[in-house]
């Protein structure tokens, strides 16, 4: 083989790979800096693991004599987390495209951004509350008090699937002449589809797994059941619950998986 | 091996929360004048402190009464001391409120009005809050808060409170503690509230150890809780966190609230459905035996006492 | 004669590298133009400004109008580049189609620029419309792929609903970049002949783009030649002589770039109904 | 225009319609059987809005006077954060790839997505527990906890957003006879990047704003002062805490629009 | 001669519709091929089997070899199809370049087959694997480009790092789609310069998909001609009329199909320097 013929500047542009170089130092001294905070031991996790299996075999084995309440509980808090989510989605997909870079401007995405952060950052004890005020106590304050807080996190997460998309098909479509709102919902939609369909059943799913809000404005659901089985120490009743919770939510992951597949 | 450091467990009770601020130069105190570096670890809730204990992961605890009986059963602890009032206070009781306007005024009106009344009960694991009123309200008079009222839930004692000033909900459980902090940071809503039954005195918190501390930790701790708050700025410490000296306890502390435990216990087995009537009659009778026991010790005490 | 295209001093640049210089461009209402040039000279960036896609420079990024109206000045589009872009066909080097949507579908967004905002918006698409994107699928020869997803056809059939879409869009001006780029021959003949239809028979203006000089030949009567960012010819197409696409693509002189070489090398023959198109002046 | 000239077959293949319909039937009961459940009542909402706007003012102004122990707070919880974001992401990139259906066949994707949703469903108060039992209370059970339950939240965004992408540059790496490995390490990992990094950083973000459970073992942590301010009524103080958290979310979303932005 | 791809009896359904029917190919050690066929006939299928990146029907499905070794059969992968790989270049319709990757590294990407596993997987490239990936990005003339992100390059030059891919990757045969589709004349002749080359030079296999008839003629020796999915030819170029072109892409007769038409009408005057494969036996 011959020695290249052409002399072109081949010199990697060392600002980026400077800058990257910098990003990683930073990223270092940050965990090193963490270690000390977060007081990290693994040596410890090693010497008692025994505790950990003295514990863990508490809950065995599982107490199942008051399914019929766990099941109950649980189909409470499944409908809770459905109208919670669906409102969620509602809000969430114009709120995601307006927190889209790529699709507005900035002027637009980032007041909308910062908006989202604050819903998803006020814990959801407080949004309990204001809505425990205006409608009482119970499911629907829960259901509202879940709306928001998912609103956040799904208008952050659909924004970021957004920005993500390939850019020629939306192009193919503001070519015809197209609308921008016909841009989206023509070209961008179905790229994101997929994902968004993941997103909205994630969340789906974690709100009915914890919705503890939902058990901090009296209107029961699963979550609390099982707070209250452990602070009683009935671990057994625990571990049935817990049973319950992983059937629940892989069967909402096992729905999510056919459902994109309709859609990829 | 010697011991250098004591794990401090500290949890926000029924009666008091766990401000850091004010626990600061407790802390440092203890750490002086028993030598040994004290880690405090403030925590919401009881369970993490309660297993830790029990792995001997935590050496002292403040507990509320509930929680510290969890303690002793199951993590190998023992009531040491009784934290004592600054005001004179013997401990706290439990109540039930109602908005200022509303015509019911005591628990005759409650129990009469119940089917058109929302009831809003306490976290089921609460003291004051479900145990407490479930116990004398409730229990003593044979109902069933789930069923009498138009409609029942449960929350915790913050969003009761706020509930009855909205009027969300007719009568709610609280404590006087919550109403008080209440009272101090929103003096309005507080003025909206009225309270219509008010529990027996329950016993003001206790602290823990456990059993199997070292006894040379063990003397210089006891010798610390005599001690601390002889003089004036350990007293002003203390009254920064609104107690006075300390009060030397036993497990017997929680006798009384074993004897709800027990009691509701037994109203769940007398209305469970699902258990055999033999099952049924047999467990009734271990439970019914534990009770005599229990009040056989508690009037043993109340005679020592007096 | 009115102008379809009108570009005036247009400038940009990616970054720091230029790749458009100051080019002026008119193509006349109803003419075929073919644009040529080496890959890389600029062709798809200056398509892609042609229809508002791409903005130009921020200072002297020059102008740009269609059918009269002005697309972009100095980097800025038009408030009304939508309305306009109606008028104006794209059909995408990368076909640009949406893979999750049917082809049918594909091809009906064509009419979105012609509808009312509400229907387009919530797709409700009518009989008459249906009916024409039916028929630029039939014109295409994909009517049997109709309900299809886009992203499982071959290469060559996305190209021809590129096309279609462009079809059933109804627009005075088309711009193609590579129409023909993956297509068989027979196709290729197909979608050119339909392109030079439309320009002959409804008289809509077409520019092309075109690697294969063979075919701008035998469509277009006029060609315009990019080299590396400038404009490097603008006249009858006779003037692609071998000697001229030699130095336009950078081969070695005396190569042969066309196949039909019998004609290019020997533009004197060319029949005088190539309409010679006035050229630009700058 | 003439009519159509050649006659194909073009009935819209009718099972898939006739299936999105009965889809949407089944979701359209399911909504209406969970307004049952979750006692929707929208009216409630306007006829009390009163009392949640003076709900809200109790939160103004907001009390600062604790600042510096809320920022002390924040920033321990922060670092709790970071280490149980990293050990996630370590864990969580084999595993989700190896729950992703495109990379890897059904019979090993299917148990690891089962594992990663026991393990989002197992409450991170039982792991918590089950940490301090071996290495006692502190930051570091609570970094652990937060570590297993990040797991499965990552292990699954990341598999689904791996099924999302385009399957051409994996075959262009697969046709140069790299292995399964490097075919993922060149044909995969580039094109997620962007939503991965999007996942992790939302995850560290939602670790940052809540880290209920580092709390409940003795860790601090800014959502314990939170749930304390609450509760003892004081929501100048929560106000105050609330909008440091705000502040902390909307930086991280700002770094991670930066990032994204460095890999898309 | 030893065959280079050997294939049996290859069926390929996709859902309820076949696209390859018992399909026979035998191409020998050295040969260029030009594998051509209306659009949607089924050439990228077959080259995607060729190389194991699909695999054919579970009954029937047929097997195939290259290199003496069995890549497929009956719809299974061999246990070492990626070791066989190694030595099958592949050039991709839609490039298949991994965007977010530089031009450099997605040329390197063709050194993974043939590098120790390790190296490989940490992207550990040695002096002498970049030097070659350099000079095959100067070979397609791309060699300024080394460091730009894979996806802002213009389509022509995409073309073309898919091809510098390959060349990196120096394998026995190489499967190009449509490498020239979307190049320039002068782009397209050096590339299929560069495939001759590497036939004719270093004694490669290639098989080359075309559109451009013109080109199959004048680079390659042998033709074979898909029609729906079936074999419709198999033999020396110069079988390649204008009547068999629109038969078989179901032109008009009389249409002419080929730019160099004075060639494609006279085979008798092809020298006989087209070397004759020798035609499956079934
Ligand atoms: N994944 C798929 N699912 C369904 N049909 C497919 C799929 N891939 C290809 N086909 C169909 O198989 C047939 C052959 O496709 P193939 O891509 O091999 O054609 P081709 O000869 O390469 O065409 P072109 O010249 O347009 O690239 C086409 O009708 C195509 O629509
Ligand atoms: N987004 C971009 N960022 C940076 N450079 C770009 C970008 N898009 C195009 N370029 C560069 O601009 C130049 C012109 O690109 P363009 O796509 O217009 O070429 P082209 O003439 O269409 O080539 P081809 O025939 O290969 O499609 C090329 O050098 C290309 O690399
Ligand atoms: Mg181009
Ligand atoms: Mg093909």
């Amino acid at each position: 083989m011959t020695t290249l013929t052409s002399q072109v500047n081949l010199q990697k542009p060392p600002r980026k790979s400077l800058l990257s170089l910098l990003g990683w130092g930073l990223f270092l001294v940050i965990l090193a800096w963490s270690w000390q905070g977060a007081e990290m031991n693994p040596a410890q996790l090693w010497k008692d693991a025994g505790n950990m299996a003295e514990f863990a075999a508490d809950f065995f084995p599982p107490d199942f004599t008051d399914w019929r309440l766990y099941l109950h509980e649980m189909i409470i808090t499944i409908q809770i987390a459905v109208w919670g989510t669906v409102l969620a989605v509602i809000a969430g997909i114009p709120l995601g495209i307006l927190s889209s870079a790529n699709i507005v401007p900035w002027w637009i995405n980032q007041p909308v951004r910062r908006l989202m952060d604050a819903l998803r950052s006020i814990n959801e004890m407080v949004f309990a509350m204001l809505f425990v005020v205006a409608v009482g106590l119970g499911p629907f304050a829960g259901t509202l008090a879940l709306f928001l807080g998912t609103t956040g996190v799904l208008a952050k997460l659909f924004a970021e699937a957004v920005e993500s998309i390939d850019p020629g098909p939306v192009e193919g479509v503001r070519a015809t002449g197209a609308s921008a709102l016909q841009e989206v919902i023509f070209g961008v939609i179905p790229q994101v589809m997929p994902l968004w369909i993941s997103y909205v059943l994630y969340r789906f799913e974690s709100n009915v797994r914890s919705a503890t809000v939902v058990g901090m404005v009296g209107a029961g659901g699963i979550g609390v059941l099982l707070w209250e089985a452990i602070r009683g120490f009935q671990f057994g009743q625990s571990a049935a619950i817990l049973l319950i919770i992983i059937v629940a939510v892989s069967v909402i992951d096992m729905i999510s998986q056919r459902l994109r597949r309709f859609f990829i | 091996q010697d011991k250098q450091e004591i794990n401090f467990g500290i949890i926000s009770t029924e009666s008091s929360q766990n401000l850091r601020q004010l626990w600061d130069p407790f802390l440092a105190d203890m750490s002086k004048k028993t030598g040994y570096e004290i880690k405090a670890f403030f925590a919401p809730d009881y369970a993490g402190i309660i297993q830790g204990m029990r792995f001997d992961k935590v050496d002292i605890a403040w507990y509320g009464n509930k929680s510290a009986m969890e303690a002793v059963d199951r993590a190998n602890g023992e009531v040491i001391y009784q934290t004592v009032d600054k005001d004179g206070k013997p401990g706290y009781w439990s109540l039930l409120i109602a908005h200022k306007d509303s015509p019911i005024n005591n628990v005759e009106d409650m129990i009469k009005n119940a089917k058109n009344l929302n009831f809003g009960n306490g976290d089921p694991n609460s003291t004051s809050g479900f145990l407490v009123p479930g116990y004398y309200v409730f229990a003593q008079n044979n109902l069933d808060p789930n069923k009498i009222f138009k409609r029942t839930v449960n929350a915790n004692h913050e969003i009761n409170a706020l509930s009855v000033a909205n009027k969300q909900v007719d009568v709610a459980t609280n404590n006087t503690e919550s109403l008080d902090r209440l009272k101090v940071s929103n003096p309005e809503k507080a003025a909206q509230i009225k309270e219509i039954w008010r529990s027996p005195l329950i016993a003001s918190d206790p602290i823990v150890w456990r059993k199997n501390l070292p006894e040379e930790v063990k003397t210089k701790v006891t010798e610390f809780f005599d001690t601390y708050g002889d003089k004036p700025e350990e007293l002003a410490v203390l009254n920064g966190l609104s107690w006075a000296k300390f009060k030397p306890s036993s497990n017997d502390q929680l006798l009384p609230i074993r004897q709800l435990e027990l009691f509701k216990q037994r109203n769940q087995v007398a209305a469970d459905g699902k258990l055999s009537e033999a099952d049924k009659q047999a467990q009734l009778k271990k439970l019914d035996e534990d009770l005599e026991k229990l009040a056989a010790s508690l009037k043993a005490l109340e005679a020592k006492q007096s | 004669m009115a102008s379809a295209i009108q570009v005036q001093n247009l400038s940009k640049t990616f970054g720091s590298k230029q790749v458009l210089f100051n080019m002026e461009l008119n193509v006349p209402k109803g003419a075929m133009v073919a644009l040529i040039g080496a890959s890389g000279s600029g062709k798809s960036t200056l398509l892609r400004h042609l229809s508002g896609l791409a903005s130009a420079d921020r200072t002297n990024g020059g102008t740009i109008h269609a059918l009269g109206q002005q697309i972009q000045g100095n980097g800025h589009l038009s408030r009304d580049v939508r309305r306009i872009r109606s008028d104006i066909g794209y059909i995408f080097q990368q076909f640009n189609l949406v893979g999750r949507l049917s082809v049918l579908q594909n091809v009906l967004l064509g009419c979105l620029g012609r509808m009312s905002r509400l229907r387009g918006t919530l797709g409700l698409f009518n009989a008459e419309e249906k009916e024409r994107a039916l028929h630029a699928l039939e014109r295409v020869g994909l009517l049997e792929h109709a309900y299809r997803r886009a992203s499982t056809l071959s290469g060559g059939q996305q190209q021809r609903v590129a096309i279609a879409r462009t079809l059933c869009q109804q627009a005075e001006i088309i711009l193609a970049d590579e129409p023909i780029a993956s297509l068989d021959p027979e196709s290729a003949r197909n979608v050119m002949d339909a392109l030079a239809d439309i320009n002959k028979k409804d008289g809509k203006t077409v520019i092309v783009t075109l690697h294969q000089v063979d075919y701008a030949v035998k469509y277009c009567k006029h060609a315009v030649a990019l080299k590396n960012g400038k404009k490097h010819f603008d006249g009858p197409i006779s003037g692609l002589t071998n000697h001229f696409l030699n130095d336009l693509y950078g081969a070695e002189l005396g190569t042969s770039l066309l196949f039909s070489d019998h004609q290019a090398d020997k533009e004197e023959r060319h029949e005088p109904m190539f309409r010679q198109v006035e050229r630009k002046v700058a």
